[in-house]
Protein backbone atom coordinates (compact mmCIF):
# COMPACT_ATOMS: atom_id res chain seq x y z
CA UNK A 1 0.00 0.00 0.00
CA UNK A 2 2.73 2.38 1.03
CA UNK A 3 4.78 1.17 -2.46
CA UNK A 4 1.82 2.10 -4.21
CA UNK A 5 1.28 5.43 -2.61
CA UNK A 6 5.05 6.44 -3.13
CA UNK A 7 5.00 5.83 -6.47
CA UNK A 8 1.77 8.07 -6.91
CA UNK A 9 3.31 10.86 -5.13
CA UNK A 10 7.21 10.68 -6.86
CA UNK A 11 7.68 13.58 -8.68
CA UNK A 12 7.97 11.72 -12.14
CA UNK A 13 3.91 10.54 -11.82
CA UNK A 14 2.84 13.72 -10.15
CA UNK A 15 5.07 16.15 -12.16
CA UNK A 16 2.82 17.16 -15.26
CA UNK A 17 -0.25 15.97 -14.62
CA UNK A 18 -1.63 18.34 -11.95
CA UNK A 19 -1.13 21.25 -14.03
CA UNK A 20 -2.92 19.05 -16.67
CA UNK A 21 -5.82 18.25 -14.09
CA UNK A 22 -5.98 21.73 -13.14
CA UNK A 23 -6.35 23.73 -16.46
CA UNK A 24 -8.85 20.85 -18.12
CA UNK A 25 -11.16 21.76 -14.82
CA UNK A 26 -10.89 25.21 -15.23
CA UNK A 27 -12.02 24.71 -19.01
CA UNK A 28 -14.68 22.36 -18.26
CA UNK A 29 -16.36 24.97 -15.46
CA UNK A 30 -15.99 27.96 -18.21
CA UNK A 31 -17.78 25.65 -20.85
CA UNK A 32 -20.59 24.60 -17.70
CA UNK A 33 -21.10 28.46 -17.11
CA UNK A 34 -21.35 29.45 -20.58
CA UNK A 35 -23.55 26.86 -21.69
CA UNK A 36 -25.72 26.56 -18.71
CA UNK A 37 -25.79 30.00 -16.87
CA UNK A 38 -28.40 32.59 -17.86
CA UNK A 39 -26.56 35.62 -16.57
CA UNK A 40 -24.54 37.74 -19.11
CA UNK A 41 -21.80 39.07 -16.54
CA UNK A 42 -21.67 35.37 -15.56
CA UNK A 43 -21.20 34.14 -19.18
CA UNK A 44 -18.27 36.45 -19.58
CA UNK A 45 -16.69 34.91 -15.96
CA UNK A 46 -16.85 31.96 -17.84
CA UNK A 47 -15.37 33.06 -21.29
CA UNK A 48 -12.12 34.47 -19.00
CA UNK A 49 -11.81 31.05 -17.27
CA UNK A 50 -11.92 29.71 -20.48
CA UNK A 51 -8.90 32.03 -21.57
CA UNK A 52 -6.85 31.01 -18.42
CA UNK A 53 -7.34 27.34 -18.51
CA UNK A 54 -5.64 27.40 -22.32
CA UNK A 55 -2.79 29.59 -21.12
CA UNK A 56 -2.08 27.38 -18.23
CA UNK A 57 -2.29 24.15 -20.64
CA UNK A 58 0.18 25.90 -22.87
CA UNK A 59 2.64 26.95 -20.16
CA UNK A 60 2.32 23.47 -18.61
CA UNK A 61 3.11 22.30 -21.87
CA UNK A 62 6.42 23.96 -22.15
CA UNK A 63 7.66 22.80 -18.74
CA UNK A 64 10.88 20.55 -18.14
CA UNK A 65 11.06 19.00 -15.12
CA UNK A 66 13.87 20.41 -12.84
CA UNK A 67 14.96 23.33 -14.92
CA UNK A 68 14.55 27.13 -14.24
CA UNK A 69 13.84 30.20 -16.14
CA UNK A 70 15.08 30.91 -19.34
CA UNK A 71 16.33 34.37 -18.23
CA UNK A 72 20.38 34.46 -18.51
CA UNK A 73 22.10 36.23 -15.74
CA UNK A 74 23.67 33.27 -14.46
CA UNK A 75 27.67 32.19 -15.78
CA UNK A 76 26.15 28.41 -16.15
CA UNK A 77 23.08 29.83 -18.47
CA UNK A 78 25.16 32.26 -20.30
CA UNK A 79 27.29 29.13 -21.09
CA UNK A 80 24.70 26.34 -21.81
CA UNK A 81 21.14 27.55 -21.88
CA UNK A 82 19.78 24.23 -23.50
CA UNK A 83 21.13 22.17 -20.55
CA UNK A 84 19.39 24.21 -17.93
CA UNK A 85 16.28 26.36 -18.95
CA UNK A 86 12.64 25.47 -20.50
CA UNK A 87 11.27 26.32 -23.18
CA UNK A 88 10.97 29.83 -23.91
CA UNK A 89 8.06 29.69 -26.80
CA UNK A 90 4.87 28.73 -25.12
CA UNK A 91 6.08 31.83 -22.75
CA UNK A 92 6.10 34.50 -25.08
CA UNK A 93 3.09 33.52 -27.01
CA UNK A 94 1.15 33.01 -23.47
CA UNK A 95 1.88 36.94 -22.66
CA UNK A 96 0.35 38.05 -25.90
CA UNK A 97 -2.72 36.05 -25.28
CA UNK A 98 -3.74 37.27 -21.56
CA UNK A 99 -3.59 40.79 -23.03
CA UNK A 100 -5.80 39.95 -26.26
CA UNK A 101 -7.87 37.95 -23.43
CA UNK A 102 -8.40 41.59 -21.62
CA UNK A 103 -9.28 43.67 -24.52
CA UNK A 104 -12.03 40.25 -25.65
CA UNK A 105 -13.01 40.96 -22.03
CA UNK A 106 -13.94 44.52 -22.02
CA UNK A 107 -15.36 44.52 -25.38
CA UNK A 108 -17.93 41.59 -24.31
CA UNK A 109 -18.74 43.74 -21.51
CA UNK A 110 -19.41 46.57 -22.80
CA UNK A 111 -21.55 44.88 -24.92
CA UNK A 112 -23.18 43.57 -21.83
CA UNK A 113 -23.92 47.32 -21.05
CA UNK A 114 -25.56 48.62 -24.41
CA UNK A 115 -27.72 45.50 -23.90
CA UNK A 116 -28.61 46.75 -20.02
CA UNK A 117 -29.45 50.27 -21.29
CA UNK A 118 -31.46 48.98 -24.25
CA UNK A 119 -33.68 45.79 -22.80
CA UNK A 120 -33.43 46.20 -18.75
CA UNK A 121 -32.50 42.83 -17.66
CA UNK A 122 -29.30 40.93 -18.20
CA UNK A 123 -31.40 37.28 -18.32
CA UNK A 124 -30.46 36.21 -21.60
CA UNK A 125 -33.35 34.21 -22.16
CA UNK A 126 -35.57 37.09 -22.23
CA UNK A 127 -33.60 39.22 -25.02
CA UNK A 128 -35.22 37.81 -27.93
CA UNK A 129 -36.21 40.78 -30.25
CA UNK A 130 -33.51 40.21 -33.54
CA UNK A 131 -33.12 43.95 -34.48
CA UNK A 132 -32.06 46.65 -31.95
CA UNK B 1 13.19 20.09 -2.15
CA UNK B 2 11.63 20.97 -6.00
CA UNK B 3 9.51 18.17 -4.56
CA UNK B 4 7.99 19.89 -1.59
CA UNK B 5 6.85 22.70 -4.22
CA UNK B 6 4.84 20.10 -6.27
CA UNK B 7 3.23 19.50 -3.04
CA UNK B 8 2.24 23.34 -2.97
CA UNK B 9 1.34 23.25 -6.31
CA UNK B 10 -1.19 20.34 -6.00
CA UNK B 11 -2.60 22.47 -3.16
CA UNK B 12 -2.57 25.90 -4.96
CA UNK B 13 -4.42 23.65 -7.96
CA UNK B 14 -7.32 22.71 -5.31
CA UNK B 15 -7.90 25.61 -4.45
CA UNK B 16 -8.22 27.33 -7.71
CA UNK B 17 -10.98 24.69 -8.51
CA UNK B 18 -12.53 25.58 -5.65
CA UNK B 19 -12.75 29.37 -5.75
CA UNK B 20 -14.28 28.45 -9.67
CA UNK B 21 -16.64 26.01 -7.98
CA UNK B 22 -17.74 29.23 -5.92
CA UNK B 23 -18.63 31.22 -8.64
CA UNK B 24 -20.70 28.85 -10.28
CA UNK B 25 -22.91 28.31 -7.05
CA UNK B 26 -23.15 32.18 -6.06
CA UNK B 27 -26.32 34.56 -6.97
CA UNK B 28 -24.37 37.62 -5.81
CA UNK B 29 -22.59 38.63 -9.19
CA UNK B 30 -20.05 41.04 -6.52
CA UNK B 31 -19.07 37.67 -4.90
CA UNK B 32 -18.83 36.30 -8.21
CA UNK B 33 -16.09 38.96 -9.29
CA UNK B 34 -14.31 38.72 -5.75
CA UNK B 35 -13.51 34.88 -6.53
CA UNK B 36 -12.87 35.60 -9.61
CA UNK B 37 -9.84 37.65 -8.68
CA UNK B 38 -8.68 34.59 -6.19
CA UNK B 39 -8.71 32.12 -9.17
CA UNK B 40 -6.67 35.05 -11.10
CA UNK B 41 -4.57 35.21 -8.22
CA UNK B 42 -3.40 31.39 -7.25
CA UNK B 43 -2.91 31.18 -11.48
CA UNK B 44 -0.29 33.29 -10.84
CA UNK B 45 1.16 31.75 -8.59
CA UNK B 46 0.85 28.25 -10.57
CA UNK B 47 2.39 30.20 -13.49
CA UNK B 48 5.10 31.13 -11.31
CA UNK B 49 6.01 27.41 -9.83
CA UNK B 50 5.91 26.53 -13.47
CA UNK B 51 9.06 28.84 -13.94
CA UNK B 52 7.47 31.40 -16.26
CA UNK B 53 8.27 34.75 -14.19
CA UNK B 54 7.28 37.39 -17.43
CA UNK B 55 3.60 35.64 -17.81
CA UNK B 56 3.30 35.60 -13.40
CA UNK B 57 3.97 39.74 -13.51
CA UNK B 58 1.30 39.86 -16.83
CA UNK B 59 -1.05 37.65 -14.71
CA UNK B 60 -0.70 39.33 -11.71
CA UNK B 61 -1.29 43.10 -12.78
CA UNK B 62 -3.59 42.73 -15.04
CA UNK B 63 -5.98 39.75 -13.70
CA UNK B 64 -5.74 40.36 -10.41
CA UNK B 65 -6.03 44.28 -10.73
CA UNK B 66 -7.31 45.69 -13.82
CA UNK B 67 -9.92 42.70 -14.67
CA UNK B 68 -11.75 43.30 -11.28
CA UNK B 69 -12.07 46.62 -11.50
CA UNK B 70 -13.68 46.76 -15.33
CA UNK B 71 -16.09 43.77 -13.76
CA UNK B 72 -16.76 45.94 -10.61
CA UNK B 73 -17.81 48.85 -12.97
CA UNK B 74 -19.90 46.99 -15.00
CA UNK B 75 -21.22 45.19 -11.87
CA UNK B 76 -22.39 49.41 -11.12
CA UNK B 77 -23.74 50.21 -13.88
CA UNK B 78 -26.25 46.90 -14.30
CA UNK B 79 -28.00 44.82 -11.53
CA UNK B 80 -26.05 43.33 -8.62
CA UNK B 81 -28.63 40.89 -7.80
CA UNK B 82 -29.05 37.80 -10.30
CA UNK B 83 -32.33 36.80 -10.62
CA UNK B 84 -34.42 33.50 -11.15
CA UNK C 1 12.79 20.56 7.65
CA UNK C 2 12.97 24.04 7.69
CA UNK C 3 11.43 24.70 4.04
CA UNK C 4 8.66 21.95 5.23
CA UNK C 5 7.40 24.29 8.15
CA UNK C 6 7.54 27.46 6.91
CA UNK C 7 6.04 26.35 3.78
CA UNK C 8 3.47 23.81 5.66
CA UNK C 9 2.43 27.38 7.45
CA UNK C 10 1.72 29.74 4.49
CA UNK C 11 -0.26 27.26 2.83
CA UNK C 12 -2.04 26.64 5.77
CA UNK C 13 -3.07 30.23 6.03
CA UNK C 14 -3.84 30.56 2.49
CA UNK C 15 -6.25 27.44 2.73
CA UNK C 16 -7.96 29.08 5.84
CA UNK C 17 -8.28 32.50 3.98
CA UNK C 18 -9.88 30.68 0.94
CA UNK C 19 -12.81 28.94 3.08
CA UNK C 20 -13.43 32.16 4.98
CA UNK C 21 -13.98 33.20 1.43
CA UNK C 22 -16.17 30.55 0.41
CA UNK C 23 -18.03 30.43 3.44
CA UNK C 24 -18.37 34.47 4.48
CA UNK C 25 -21.80 35.67 5.06
CA UNK C 26 -21.63 39.06 3.68
CA UNK C 27 -19.67 40.76 0.79
CA UNK C 28 -16.87 43.04 2.84
CA UNK C 29 -15.82 39.38 4.93
CA UNK C 30 -14.79 38.40 1.48
CA UNK C 31 -13.15 40.93 0.50
CA UNK C 32 -11.64 40.89 3.74
CA UNK C 33 -10.08 37.77 3.41
CA UNK C 34 -9.22 38.07 -0.13
CA UNK C 35 -7.28 41.52 0.86
CA UNK C 36 -5.15 38.97 3.64
CA UNK C 37 -4.15 36.47 1.27
CA UNK C 38 -3.08 38.93 -1.02
CA UNK C 39 -0.22 39.60 1.60
CA UNK C 40 0.52 36.56 2.56
CA UNK C 41 0.46 35.40 -1.18
CA UNK C 42 3.25 37.97 -1.33
CA UNK C 43 5.80 36.69 1.21
CA UNK C 44 5.06 33.41 -0.44
CA UNK C 45 6.62 34.20 -3.82
CA UNK C 46 9.42 35.99 -1.71
CA UNK C 47 10.25 32.51 -0.05
CA UNK C 48 10.16 30.64 -3.17
CA UNK C 49 12.39 33.28 -4.42
CA UNK C 50 14.71 31.93 -1.69
CA UNK C 51 13.83 28.49 -2.44
CA UNK C 52 15.07 28.55 -5.94
CA UNK C 53 17.83 31.06 -5.72
CA UNK C 54 16.95 33.58 -8.72
CA UNK C 55 17.42 36.76 -7.62
CA UNK C 56 15.27 38.11 -10.75
CA UNK C 57 11.81 36.60 -9.27
CA UNK C 58 11.61 39.36 -6.39
CA UNK C 59 10.47 41.75 -9.32
CA UNK C 60 6.63 39.63 -9.48
CA UNK C 61 6.60 40.34 -5.30
CA UNK C 62 7.35 43.60 -5.96
CA UNK C 63 4.54 44.47 -8.66
CA UNK C 64 2.41 42.59 -6.64
CA UNK C 65 2.91 44.52 -3.66
CA UNK C 66 2.23 47.64 -5.49
CA UNK C 67 -0.44 46.71 -7.34
CA UNK C 68 -2.56 44.24 -5.78
CA UNK C 69 -4.76 46.33 -3.88
CA UNK C 70 -6.16 48.72 -7.04
CA UNK C 71 -8.61 46.01 -6.60
CA UNK C 72 -9.48 46.39 -3.20
CA UNK C 73 -9.84 50.11 -3.80
CA UNK C 74 -12.44 49.40 -6.22
CA UNK C 75 -14.92 46.97 -4.17
CA UNK C 76 -14.76 49.35 -1.85
CA UNK C 77 -15.33 52.45 -3.50
CA UNK C 78 -17.88 50.30 -4.52
CA UNK C 79 -19.43 49.40 -1.03
CA UNK C 80 -19.46 53.13 -0.20
CA UNK C 81 -21.82 54.02 -2.93
CA UNK C 82 -19.78 55.32 -6.03
CA UNK C 83 -17.01 54.01 -7.93
CA UNK D 1 25.19 34.66 12.38
CA UNK D 2 23.03 36.61 9.90
CA UNK D 3 22.06 33.78 8.16
CA UNK D 4 20.90 31.97 11.71
CA UNK D 5 19.10 35.67 12.34
CA UNK D 6 17.44 35.53 9.13
CA UNK D 7 15.83 32.41 9.40
CA UNK D 8 14.62 33.11 13.22
CA UNK D 9 12.63 36.27 11.07
CA UNK D 10 11.09 34.24 8.49
CA UNK D 11 10.18 31.79 11.45
CA UNK D 12 8.33 34.48 12.93
CA UNK D 13 6.85 35.66 9.72
CA UNK D 14 5.43 32.35 8.60
CA UNK D 15 3.83 31.97 12.52
CA UNK D 16 2.14 35.51 12.48
CA UNK D 17 1.30 35.05 8.76
CA UNK D 18 -0.99 31.76 10.04
CA UNK D 19 -2.38 33.33 12.65
CA UNK D 20 -3.55 36.04 11.47
CA UNK D 21 -5.43 33.67 8.50
CA UNK D 22 -6.50 31.77 11.87
CA UNK D 23 -7.88 35.22 13.25
CA UNK D 24 -9.66 35.80 10.20
CA UNK D 25 -11.41 32.41 9.73
CA UNK D 26 -12.28 32.04 13.39
CA UNK D 27 -13.66 35.72 14.24
CA UNK D 28 -17.30 36.78 14.42
CA UNK D 29 -17.46 39.98 13.05
CA UNK D 30 -15.81 41.78 9.76
CA UNK D 31 -14.68 44.70 12.01
CA UNK D 32 -12.48 42.10 14.35
CA UNK D 33 -11.74 40.04 10.99
CA UNK D 34 -10.34 43.33 9.89
CA UNK D 35 -7.98 43.92 12.51
CA UNK D 36 -6.51 40.44 12.90
CA UNK D 37 -6.12 40.34 8.66
CA UNK D 38 -4.24 43.55 8.67
CA UNK D 39 -2.25 44.05 11.88
CA UNK D 40 -1.30 40.24 11.86
CA UNK D 41 -0.08 39.55 7.94
CA UNK D 42 1.49 43.34 8.15
CA UNK D 43 4.08 41.89 10.40
CA UNK D 44 4.30 38.70 9.50
CA UNK D 45 4.90 39.62 5.68
CA UNK D 46 7.56 42.48 6.50
CA UNK D 47 9.32 40.08 9.00
CA UNK D 48 9.42 37.30 6.62
CA UNK D 49 10.42 39.67 3.62
CA UNK D 50 13.68 41.18 5.40
CA UNK D 51 14.66 37.99 6.99
CA UNK D 52 15.16 36.72 3.47
CA UNK D 53 17.20 39.83 2.60
CA UNK D 54 18.98 38.81 6.01
CA UNK D 55 19.87 35.39 4.53
CA UNK D 56 20.91 36.79 1.37
CA UNK D 57 22.41 39.75 2.03
CA UNK D 58 23.48 41.07 -1.49
CA UNK D 59 19.09 40.83 -1.78
CA UNK D 60 18.62 43.15 0.92
CA UNK D 61 17.95 47.10 -0.70
CA UNK D 62 14.83 45.32 -3.69
CA UNK D 63 13.64 43.24 -0.43
CA UNK D 64 13.56 46.58 1.44
CA UNK D 65 11.97 48.13 -1.10
CA UNK D 66 8.95 44.96 -1.39
CA UNK D 67 8.75 45.74 2.74
CA UNK D 68 8.10 49.48 2.01
CA UNK D 69 5.53 48.77 -0.24
CA UNK D 70 3.66 46.32 1.84
CA UNK D 71 3.80 48.73 4.56
CA UNK D 72 2.27 51.75 2.58
CA UNK D 73 -0.40 50.42 1.04
CA UNK D 74 -1.92 47.70 3.38
CA UNK D 75 -3.45 50.16 6.02
CA UNK D 76 -4.75 52.56 3.09
CA UNK D 77 -6.80 48.83 1.88
CA UNK D 78 -8.08 48.27 4.97
CA UNK D 79 -9.37 51.48 6.09
CA UNK D 80 -11.01 51.89 3.31
CA UNK D 81 -12.50 48.62 3.46
CA UNK D 82 -13.34 49.42 7.32
CA UNK D 83 -15.23 52.50 6.28
CA UNK D 84 -16.81 51.25 3.41
CA UNK D 85 -17.72 48.09 5.71
CA UNK D 86 -19.27 50.59 8.37
CA UNK D 87 -21.19 52.94 5.34
CA UNK D 88 -22.94 50.04 3.70
CA UNK D 89 -24.35 49.20 7.27
CA UNK D 90 -22.87 45.84 8.49
CA UNK D 91 -24.14 45.27 11.86
CA UNK D 92 -21.51 45.08 14.59
CA UNK D 93 -21.40 41.70 16.64
CA UNK D 94 -23.73 41.50 19.73
CA UNK D 95 -20.61 41.27 21.85
CA UNK D 96 -18.38 44.28 21.01
CA UNK D 97 -19.03 47.35 23.51
CA UNK D 98 -17.53 50.13 21.87
CA UNK D 99 -18.97 52.86 18.77
CA UNK D 100 -16.95 55.57 18.80
CA UNK D 101 -18.36 56.43 14.66
CA UNK D 102 -22.34 56.52 15.75
CA UNK D 103 -21.18 58.31 19.07
CA UNK D 104 -19.53 61.29 16.55
CA UNK D 105 -22.08 61.21 13.99
CA UNK D 106 -25.02 61.76 17.30
CA UNK D 107 -22.75 64.68 18.81
CA UNK D 108 -22.58 66.19 15.03
CA UNK D 109 -25.71 66.15 14.75
CA UNK D 110 -26.42 67.38 17.91
CA UNK D 111 -24.15 70.24 17.42
CA UNK D 112 -26.03 71.00 13.97
CA UNK D 113 -29.96 71.49 15.58
CA UNK D 114 -27.97 73.27 18.43
CA UNK D 115 -26.96 76.06 15.72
Amino acid sequence: MSEALRTFFSPQILGPEIFYGSSVGLFLIGLYMILVKKNLVKIVIGLSFIESGVNLFLISLGYVWGKTAPILNKPELMKEPVKYAVDPVPQALVLTAIVIGVAVTAMALSIVIVLHDKYGTLDISKIKELKW
Amino acid sequence: MSTLVLYLALAMAILMLVGAFVVVVTKDLLVAVIASAVVDLVLAILFYILQAPDVAITQASIGAGLTTAIFVVVVRKTKRFEDD
Amino acid sequence: MNWIIVLGLIALGTVLTILRTALGPTAPDRVVAVDSMTTITTALLVLLGLLMDRYIYLDISLVYAALAFIATLAIARYLEGGV
Amino acid sequence: MLTIIGWIMIYIGATFLFLGALGIFRFPDVYNRLQAGTKCTTLGAFSSIVGVGLVHPAWLPKTLLIAFFILLTNPISSHALGRASYKSGVKLWEGSVIDKCKEFEECQKKEEEQE
